[in-house]
Formats: C-alpha cells, structure tokens, sequence
C-alpha cells in the first residue's frame, strides 16, 4: 500500500504532535497537559505508520495511549489538583532553562543540517505486509537477551510500585 | 512541496525533544515534568523510527525497548510521587529540597 | 418480681399493677436508670420495644417517659413510666439498649425532653435548626418554624 | 476517659494517623434522591476508596406528624391515616391500629371478622413481600424479578380492590370488626390466588437462589448476630434470619392466628442472603395460613357491638402485630374523649434502620445497597 | 461509471490495500452509516427483547410495534437541554464522549465484513483494534473526572480499574488465537492447505487462516479454543461495561456511574459509543473464533448445492422477517385509531420482503454472503447481551476484580501455554 498524500499528513501529524507538546508544558491543569500529551503521542502513532512501523504505532496506542496515560489520569485524580492549579506553575529558573533549550535545539538543527550528507542516499524498503512477523524474528531472535532484561525491569518496576505506592506494608 | 525525507522527522522529532526539555527545567508540577520526560522519550522514539527506515528494523526494536522502559519510569515514577504527596502535600519539585523528613 | 424490686428500690416505685392484662409501673425519676439496669440484667427484659413519652401541661411535672420492654425468654412486656418536669433530663439509657439511641431522639425531637449521656442527641425527623416541639400540647396543629420555613424553603408559609 | 480517647490509647497512637491520602476520605451522600434508597432516605458515607467507614442516616423527608394529627382527630377518623405509613403493607398497619383500639374499649371483633383480617393481612404480606423482592433484586442488579413480582402483587391487589374498593391504603378494617361483608367469589378468587401464585414463588427462587452471582452478593453480606439484633431492637424477618425464633404471631397471638398451623422460618448466619431465604419461606407460610383460613372461615356479624361514637375509658394500651417488616406498634393513650389523647407508633422500618451501621461498617458501596434493601424499610413509616 | 464500480467489485482486494482513496472513503461512509444504524435497531431490539424477558410490551406508541422509538428517542435527545455541571471543567467535559465514539468507531476501519469487505486490512489489525478499543478508557476516565462529582468519579475510577484488569485476560485469550494461525498442526481436523507456519494478526487473514484449516478456531484443540472463546466472551462483556459488570454504571449504586451528570445530546454520544463498541467487540470474537464471514460448515456441507442453500439464507430471513411484520399487521386492533399503524407495519413489512426478494437475485446474493453470515454471528452476541442483562445480578466491584485476576487470567495463561504445547507436539 502506498501511502497517500504524505506531504499533508507529516505536517498534519507533526504540527499536532507538536502543538500537543507545547500544550503540555504550557496548562496549569495536569489534566488538560494529559489530553495534550494524548493527541501528542496519537500523532505519533500516524507518524509511525507513514514510517512504515505499524507495529510501533500499535504498541505506541496499546501501551502509551491506553496504558501509561490511564496511569497518569489516576494518579492526577488521587492528587488535589486544584490547590496545585493555584500556585505558581514555573520555577525561578525558568528562563535559564528555556534558553538552555533553545540552545539545544540549535545545536540540533545545526548538527542535521550538516550531518545530512551522511546519511544512506537511497531509503531502505520496509516490508509493511510482514513488519510485525520481522519484529518479531529480531525480537526474540537477536535481541533475545535484551528482552529478558526488559521484563526483569518490568518485574522490578511493578514492585517498586506496589512498595511505594501502597499505605502500610 | 518538497518530498518529506528523513531530515524533516528529525526536526520534528527534536522539537519534542526541546519542548520536553523545556518542561522539565522549567515546570515544577511532578507530574508534568514526568509527562515532559515522557515527551522526550517519544522525540528518541521517532528518531529510532525515522532512522529506522534507512539503516533496517533494529530501530523499531530499540523504540519498544523505549516505551516498555517508559512504562516502567511512569510506573515507578508516579508510585514515588503518591508517597511523596501523602507525606508532604505536594507536588512541587522544588519543595522536595531535603534527602530526608 | 414486683415484690422483689420494690423491697430494693422502696418508695421508689410508686405504683406496680396491670391494666387490661399489660403490666406498667411508676417509678420516681431518681432510679430509673439502675431500675431499667436491673430489668435488663437480672429480670432478662432485653429487648426495649419503644421509649416515648406523654405530655400533661397542666401537672405539674409535666411530661411522662415510658419505656415498653419485652423479655424474649419470658414472653413478657412491662411499661416503665417516670415523670419530670419541663426542663429536667433523664439518664440516657442508650448504654442499655442500643435501640434507644434514636428512639430517645425522637423524644428529644417531638417533646424537648434531654437524655444525659445520649451519644448524639439531635433532631431526629425535624431539621436541625426548628424551633419548638411539634407533639407538646401547646404546639398548634398547624403550627410551623416559619422563620426556618422562609430562610430554608424561601417561601412565605409552608401551610 | 472517653470511649474515642481509650480507644486510641489502646492502639498507642498520639492522634489518628492522618496521611494526606487518608484524609482524602470521600464523604458521599446517598440520596435523598437516589435509585436505590427506596424513598427519600440520606445516607451519609464515609468512604476510603470504596471501603465503608461509617453512615450517619438522615430521615425526616417524608415527616407528616401522623403522631400530632392523630390527637386532633377522633378514633374513627384517625383509622385511614394509618395506612399512610407503611403505605406497601397498609392492611397490617390498620390492623394494628383497630386491634389497639378495640382492646382500649375492651371490645373483641368476632369470629368471622377476624378470619377475614388474617386473610387479608397475610395476602398483604405476601404483596409486602413481594414488592421487596422486587425491589431488592434490583438493586443488586437483577432487573427481571421486579416485573415478575410486581405481576404476581397485581392479584392480590385486585382482591383488595373488590373487597374494599382499595389498592394501596385499603382502610379494610374498622374499629370493631370489618365494615364489609365479604364480596361474592371472595373465596373462589382468593383459592384461585392460592394456586396461581407458588409455581410463581417457585419461579424467582429458580431465579436468584441458586444464582452464582445472588449468592456471592448477598452471602457475608450485612452480617448481623441475633445478639446484636435485640440490642438494637431489631424485629421482623431480619431478626429471624439471625436464628431468633420470634413472631408475635406466635409469641403473642392476635386476631384469629392462634386458630392455625405454620411455621417461623428462621436463618442461621443472620446475612442477606438468609434473610432473603426466610422472607421466601415466609411467603410460603403465609400461603399457608390463608388457606386454613379460607377453608374454616366461619359464618356469622362481622362488626362487634360498640357505641356510635367512641369514647374509650381512661387509660393507656400498647398493642403490637407482626407487619411484614417487624413488631408494629401502638400505644394509646385515652383520656374518656372522643379523640385519643396520644398516639405512638412504634415503627418497624425505623428501628430496623438503626442497624444499618452496625450492619455495613467496613463492606462496600455496593453492599449498602445491598443491605437497605435486605433491611426492607418503607420511608413513609420511617418518617411518619 | 457503471463499468468502474463493476470493476471495483470484482476486485479481490480491500479499498485500503489497493490504495484507492474514492473507494475507501465509500466504505467508511457505508460502514460508519450501517453502523448508526445497527444501534438504533440494537437499541430498540434491546428495549423490546428485555421487555418481552420481563413480561413487558416495550415501546408500543411510537409507530408500529415502536419501530421509530429510536428516531423519537434521537430527536428528543438532540433536542434536550444540555446541561453541564457549574464546577465541571467543560473542555474535558465536551471531549470526553467524543473520545469514547471515536475510539468505538475507528475500530470498524480493520473490521473484516468479508474477504473484500473491509476498509482496509492492516498488518497489525486485532493489535490496532484491542489498543483502539483500550482508548474508550480515557473517555471514561475523563467523563468522570470532568463532572466535578463524586458518583461520576468513583464510577470512572471503577470503569478505568475494571476496563484495564479485563483487557489483560482478553489480550491472552486473543492471542491464543492468534497462535492458532500459525499452527499448522490440526491434529484429527486433516491437514490445512497452506502451513507456512508463520501467524498473523491481520483480521483477514485470522478467518483466511480458519478457512484454509477447515476449522473455525472455536473448535481448534478442542476444548483450548472453547476455553479461550470463553474468556474472551466474558472479558468482552466487562470492557463493554454491560451487565453483569455495569459497575462503572450501576444505575442502583452510583446513579448512573461516569455519565451521571450528562445529559442530551452528549449522553446520546456515550450511548452511541457503548453501542458501537458492543458490536466491535462481538466482531473480534466473530473473527477469531467463529470463523469471521465464513457460513457454517463450509467443507463437511460443501458443494453446489449447498452453497447454493446457504446463499438462499439472506433472502429467506428478510422474508421471514417480513412474514413477522405481516402476522402483526393481521393481530393489530381493527380500531380505525390503528389505521396508520397498520399502513405502517403493513408497508414495513413490503419493504422488508422487497429487500428479500432483491438478496435473491444470483450477483446481489453472491455478494451480499459473506456480511449476512457476519452480521448473523454478531446478531447472536447482540442477543446474548439482552439477555445476559435480563437475567444476572450485578457483580460487586472486590467480586470482579476476583474473577479477572484470580480466575479468567490464569486460566487465559493456561490456555496459552496449552496451545502453545498442542501446536508444537501436533
């Protein structure tokens, strides 16, 4: 399937993406930043899926937008967000952090700019049809070891959790 | 228009990069700066993704690698900051100044 | 029974009999407490069926206090009826029974009877702020808190 | 040393411990608009999560001053008020009233009359029964058992109708007796009822009392010990589900009941579940009843001998029955007038409602739900 | 024009894969239309199903039999006021019914009609559907959180809790399915055609899979596919939040649960995504366990004449159906108050047996196959939440929570595992 009308929906999706970040750095409400951050990571979603990575995005929808910000949301509620809507939202170093950004990001910019020629001239073709049977022969294949690790972490996160977040053990 | 090559998701992906930067620096809401880190996390993401398609699969590895991990920051992450509020009442970072109370 | 309690108690019990086969008794405000006490533990009365009270505003004490027990193993009710005077209280016998809880508060409530040691004694089936006690034989039938009527409701009468 | 203070002594904590999540606790009101509190009960809880900490009931919504009404009205005028009260179970509230009346003046309906209030007043308890049926499946969910019920309640409410004219306040009896003669058929429809209605009974046990999801809802649930019951003055049903064999029916009978055979169901573990057992035999007990009745009912005047206007002696009488949700009482108060110089009700549903704390401390939201419903409490009589 | 939509249809590819966008666009026009309009049946089917379980009429007054319930119940919702709570945060109170019917819709674009009827069919398809499906939550949790109420959210918080438990047993049940694609092993059901050994999670492929092995997946490794259809089969009844896990909604004890403070138009959407998801939902299990659009016994009652035979289905239950309409024309009251009620059914009833007549014709029934046995396998989950709502309590929240961790979960991992060891060793 060749994807349609690309140029449209990359700056479709990245302006969304995008903007939905500035949102979530810019709302007092820890709640509005959450549904910012949610069109954020959508967009990214159809970014992925432009790139050829559908199983990315399907992980991306499963695990981000379904399971991490459903995370966010409850601890949000279980908070009192309006004591915290009050106060002031930015801390005194705000303006150096900004410009240190800034500065980043220029540093970013320059370095594509003059790191583009390196890159490969021609795009590899990603299968589509068998992404997710490939992802799957590297995955348990080459990088075995490092997905055990991962769900090692996984374990330890889970009861790191339960340890921190729970009343009395 | 031009055709969008891999140098525009770069772009893309680095302004989440520095918004999600300018989040953590300069907010002081927990939670925010934990869903600021989470921005960043997906500005690496597209970066994998989008040099996934000149150098082969290993970056779409890498960026599951990423989210599983990004669960487990927010698990972990959030489960310190439910702690933290029901001791302290709040959830500004710069409040938590002390190693210990 | 009767003969035994009125050797402990004496004049305290002024008057013990039956009227059309139920059995009540008179008793002095002063041991109604230790009385329904005695009842509940040595005589096995433990089931305190309703505690209510009479209002007479030309004696001059002016309201009577029944309690209605009933004992599961004899098969028996008796009435303890006790008099005082509008502004006087009795001993709360919600330590006794449990049920007198919000029975007491509704004597509270509708007579203005207070129960000293009443865990929470409060209006009951009126709201918090009424004034007067609406089964007093000096309340009207159609007589109403028109001060609370108009500030809560926000209407001129509620007849 | 108070109560609170030993307590927290005890348990050696300076103060309550009080994290901010812990203080978070929800303070919810349920009601007095609320699907589930059969009226206009408020139930104030105290919640941590979905864990029930404590209720404080607010009643008084449906207040009428039945108590003050009654002293402005002669004997025979109050009679209809009282089937405002209960208004599910109206027969057995006018029952009460004109029994403690009649026993004032020293008078005794006659045979006949009684026969034909206990039917009435057991075929009222069935309807009571049903409708809490009904209403407690649903409010546990099950949404089918209230049609069927209220299917079944339809028949005998029709007999009410034909009888007096009434469906819900009946106002059937008077002081003295019954004002009417039983209508043509009266037995042939109530027969009729006798064998329409226990396939039906049978119908909603194949229902709930074997369902997986009935059982695990109200087993455990709302557990009160007979012990409790009594201290808290508990009657009816729920006091019988606890394994306290007590019904005034038998304890102190009245009317005709000491002319007829049946059973006190009783429970065991004193939970929802056993109290929706005993109410179900119940209704077969009552069923029971009604048939001895209508088969030996005896012919005869259906009204005692009293006076045009009624002026009982001076005195006082408490005179209690076993309505369908526990001892209803009355206690009068002559003083030789034509109007009662008091009269208390003793209502079932408002001292069973004091259980209801003891009862859901500790359980969840859904199992207050539960056990407002076990509990079977009409606001019209809680409130009077 | 008539040569490029014959051209299109003998085509044996979805719109989505072939790229063209005129037709996609078609197919989500139709698909999301026929959908809107399966609720509204849904909804008045419900209504007059549970009615008749409850020894009840249903809606009799709005046309005949309340066949335009729905449509007065559309209008009287549109046209209600829409009230939003004073202290409710109204942009996340606006957007979160929308979230639920986006999240309900977008599922059908990899809903697998029949082997060309799809939007399109995506490599990723039953992953893009559970995770589309899991964002319902965020509407949920929003809704609640937005009232500004307590019983809306302790019903979100209920929803969001139950909703994530469940979708944890459900993603094990599909992928026990999903496993069974790739199992070429079939044991005593004969040996597939193509056993490549490589699985799929497109939803095409999933009933291609079940075609080529002779065996609907509910059968596979009997009773492993049962079990897992089981699981997926309750926990599809709890992400959808019906009853017997309507916690998050439980009329009796949260009033009305997350959309407590919704009203009108907004509290239509809710209704509409609830619907929408029921069906989607009841989809996935009709694509994997129960053979998608295949009709049954495709190979043990194969051959011309059969097929010719389970062509003639379509027709015969519009006209059935049709025949239904007739008999209540003939029952309704003869009182002229009935007159247009009668014209109505009557003229009901025609339309029905036209269309009937029309699924007769041999191209139109060739074509319209493959949605008729889909649609009829999810008419039956369709019933089986009626009734299902009909006859059970409600669990209690520790009850649920108990059932899906405790029970449906390892038992899901089980069968995993079992599948597994059956496809190696077969």
């Amino acid at each position: 399937m060749q994807p349609v009308a690309t140029t449209f929906f990359f700056y479709l999706l990245s302006g969304a993406a995008i903007l939905g970040g500035v949102l979530v750095i810019t709302r007092k409400n820890p709640v509005h930043s959450a549904l910012a951050l949610i069109m954020t990571l959508l967009a990214q979603a159809g970014l992925y899926l432009m790139l050829y990575a559908p199983f990315v995005a399907g992980v991306q929808i499963i695990l981000y937008a379904g399971g991490i910000m459903v995370l966010f949301l409850f601890v949000i509620m279980l908070v009192n967000i309006e004591k915290v809507q009050k106060q002031e939202q930015f801390n005194k170093q705000w303006l150096v952090g900004i410009v240190a950004a800034a500065a980043l990001g220029v540093l970013f910019v320059l370095v594509y700019m003059k790191g583009e020629s390196l890159f490969p001239k021609h795009v590899v073709r990603l299968a589509e049809e068998s992404n997710t049977q490939e992802i799957a022969v590297l995955l348990y294949g080459q990088y075995m070891f490092a997905f055990e690790i991962a769900s090692l972490l996984l374990l330890v996160a889970i009861i790191g959790a339960v340890v921190m977040a729970k009343k009395r053990i | 228009m031009a055709p969008i090559t891999t140098l525009h998701y770069l772009v893309a992906a680095a302004a989440l990069f520095v918004l999600g930067v300018i989040g953590v620096l300069t907010r002081r809401n927990v939670v925010i700066i934990l869903m600021s880190i989470e921005l960043i996390l997906n500005a690496v993401n597209l970066n994998l993704v989008a040099f996934s398609r000149l150098y082969g699969l290993h970056g779409q590895i890498f960026s599951i690698f990423v989210i599983t991990d990004a669960a487990a920051e927010a698990a972990v992450g959030l489960g310190i900051l439910i702690a933290f509020f029901r001791n302290k009442e709040t959830v500004n970072v710069d409040e938590v100044d002390l190693l210990k109370w | 029974m009767v003969t035994r309690l009125k050797q402990q108690y004496g004049s305290g019990i002024r008057e013990a009999s039956t009227y059309l086969g139920q059995a009540y008794m008179v008793v002095e405000s002063s041991i109604i407490y230790e009385l329904l006490q005695v009842l509940r533990d040595q005589e096995e009365f433990d089931y305190c069926v309703d505690v209510t009270a009479l209002h007479y505003p030309q004696r001059e004490k002016q309201f009577d206090v029944i309690w209605i027990l009933y004992s599961f193993p004899r098969n028996e009710r008796i009435r303890v009826k006790t008099m005082i005077a509008d502004g006087e209280s009795l001993p709360s016998s919600t330590a006794i029974w449990g049920t007198a809880n919000w029975l007491e508060r509704e004597v509270f409530d509708m007579f203005g009877i207070k129960f000293d040691g009443h865990p929470d004694l409060k209006r009951i089936l009126l709201p918090d702020g009424w004034k007067g006690h609406p089964l007093r034989k000096d309340y009207g039938i159609i007589q109403q808190d028109n001060e609370w009527v108009q500030i809560n409701l926000g209407i001129e009468s509620g007849q | 040393m108070t109560d609170a203070t030993k307590y927290l002594s005890h348990l050696e904590l300076g103060e309550p411990d009080q994290t901010f999540l812990d203080s978070n606790e929800l303070i919810i009101n349920m009601g007095p608009q609320h699907p589930a509190t059969h009226g206009v009960l408020r139930v104030i809880l105290k919640l941590d999560g979905e864990k029930v900490l404590g209720t404080e009931c607010v009643i008084g919504y449906l207040h009428r001053g039945v108590e003050k009404i009654a002293e402005h009205r002669t004997y025979t005028m109050f009679n209809p008020y009282v089937d405002r009260m209960d208004y599910v179970a109206a027969v057995s509230n006018g029952l009460g009233y004109c029994e403690a009346v009649e026993k004032l003046m020293n008078v005794e309906a006659p045979p006949r009359a009684n026969y034909i209030r206990v039917i009435l007043t057991e075929l009222n308890r069935l309807a009571s029964h049903m409708l809490w049926l009904g209403t407690h499946a649903l409010d546990i969910g099950a949404m089918t058992p209230l049609f069927y019920t209220f299917r079944d309640r339809e028949e005998i409410l029709k007999i009410f109708e034909k009888y007096c004219g009434a469906r819900l306040t009946t106002h059937a009896f008077r002081i003295g007796g019954c004002q009417y003669e039983t209508y043509e058929g009266f037995e042939r429809d109530v027969k009729n009822f006798l064998a329409f209605v226990p396939p039906k009974i049978d119908e909603y046990e194949e229902l709930l009392t074997t369902n997986r999801i009935w059982l695990e809802r109200t087993r455990g649930v709302g557990v009160i010990s007979g012990k409790d019951c009594i201290a808290l003055g508990v009657t009816g049903p729920v006091l019988r589900a606890s394994g306290v064999k007590w019904d005034l029916r038998k304890a102190k009978p009245y009317a005709a009941y000491s002319d007829f055979d049946f059973e006190v169901p009783t429970g065991q573990n004193g939970d929802t579940y056993d109290r929706y057992l005993v109410r179900m035999r119940e209704m077969r007990q009552s069923l029971r009843i009604i048939e001895q009745a209508v088969g030996k009912i005896p012919e005869g005047p259906i009204m005692a001998k009293i006076p045009k206007v009624l002026k009982p002696p001076v005195g006082e009488i408490y005179h209690s029955i076993e309505a369908p949700k526990g001892e209803l009482g009355y206690f009068v108060v002559s003083d030789g007038s034509t109007q009662p110089y008091r009269v208390r009700v003793r209502p079932p549903s408002f001292v069973n409602l004091q259980a209801l704390d003891v009862m859901v401390r500790g359980a969840l939201i859904a199992d207050v739900i539960a056990v407002i419903g076990t509990l079977d409490i009409v606001l019209g009589e809680v409130d009077r | 024009m008539l040569d490029y939509i014959q051209g299109y249809l003998s085509s044996n590819v979805t719109p989505g894969q072939a790229g063209n966008v005129f037709w996609a666009t078609v197919y989500i026009l139709i698909v999301f239309g026929a959908i809107s309009v399966a609720v509204m049946a849904m909804n008045w089917l419900e209504r007059k199903a549970l009615a008749h379980f409850q020894i009840r009429l249903g809606p009799m007054r709005v046309g005949p039999h309340g066949l335009l319930q729905p449509i007065a119940d559309a209008i009287k919702l549109l046209t209600k006021e829409d009230i939003i709570p004073s202290g409710a945060d109204k942009f996340v109170f606006w957007i979160a019914p929308l979230i639920i019917l986006c999240a309900a819709f977008t599922v059908y674009i990899v809903v697998p009609f029949g082997p060309t009827h799809a939007i399109t069919d995506l490599n990723i398809g039953i992953l893009f559907m559970l995770g589309v499906a899991s964002l319902s939550v965020l509407g949920v949790v929003m809704a609640g959180w937005a009232s500004n109420s307590h019983y809306p959210l302790i019903g979100a918080l209920r929803s969001s809790a139950q909703m994530v438990s469940y979708e944890v047993a459900m993603g094990m049940a599909v992928v026990s399915a999903i496993l069974m694609t790739s199992l070429h092993g079939l044991g005593m059901y004969g040996v597939a055609a193509n056993s490549t050994g490589t699985g799929t999670l497109s939803m095409i492929d999933i009933v291609k899979a079940q075609q080529e092995q002779h065996v609907w997946f509910f059968f596979k490794f009997f009773p492993l596919g049962l079990v897992a259809f089981g699981i997926f089969a309750i926990a599809m009844v709890a992400e959808t939040n019906r009853a017997p896990f309507d916690l998050p909604e439980a009329e009796s004890e949260l009033t009305a649960g997350f959309h407590t403070e919704y009203s009108g138009l907004r509290w239509s959407l809710f209704m509409l995504g609830e619907y929408a998801a029921m069906i989607a939902v009841s989809s996935i299990a009709v694509t994997l366990w129960l053979g998608g659009w295949m009709r049954p016994f495709p190979h043990t009652l194969g051959g011309e004449t059969w097929d010719l035979v389970f062509s003639l289905f379509p027709g015969l239950t519009f006209i059935g159906l049709a025949a239904i309409a007739f008999i209540g024309v003939v029952r309704m009251p003869k009182h002229p108050y009935f007159k247009i009620q009668t014209a109505g059914l009557a003229g009901f009833g025609v339309a029905l047996g036209l269309i009937g007549l029309i699924l007769f014709v041999p191209p139109v029934r060739d074509r319209i196959q493959d949605i008729y046995w889909f649609a009829a396998k999810v008419a039956v989950f369709m019933y089986l939440y009626i009734w299902y709502r009909a006859t059970w309590p409600r669990y209690r929240f520790d009850q649920l929570m108990k059932v899906g961790w405790k029970v449906l979960l390892p038992i899901a991992i089980g069968v995993l595992i079992l599948t597994a060891i059956m496809g190696v060793l077969l």
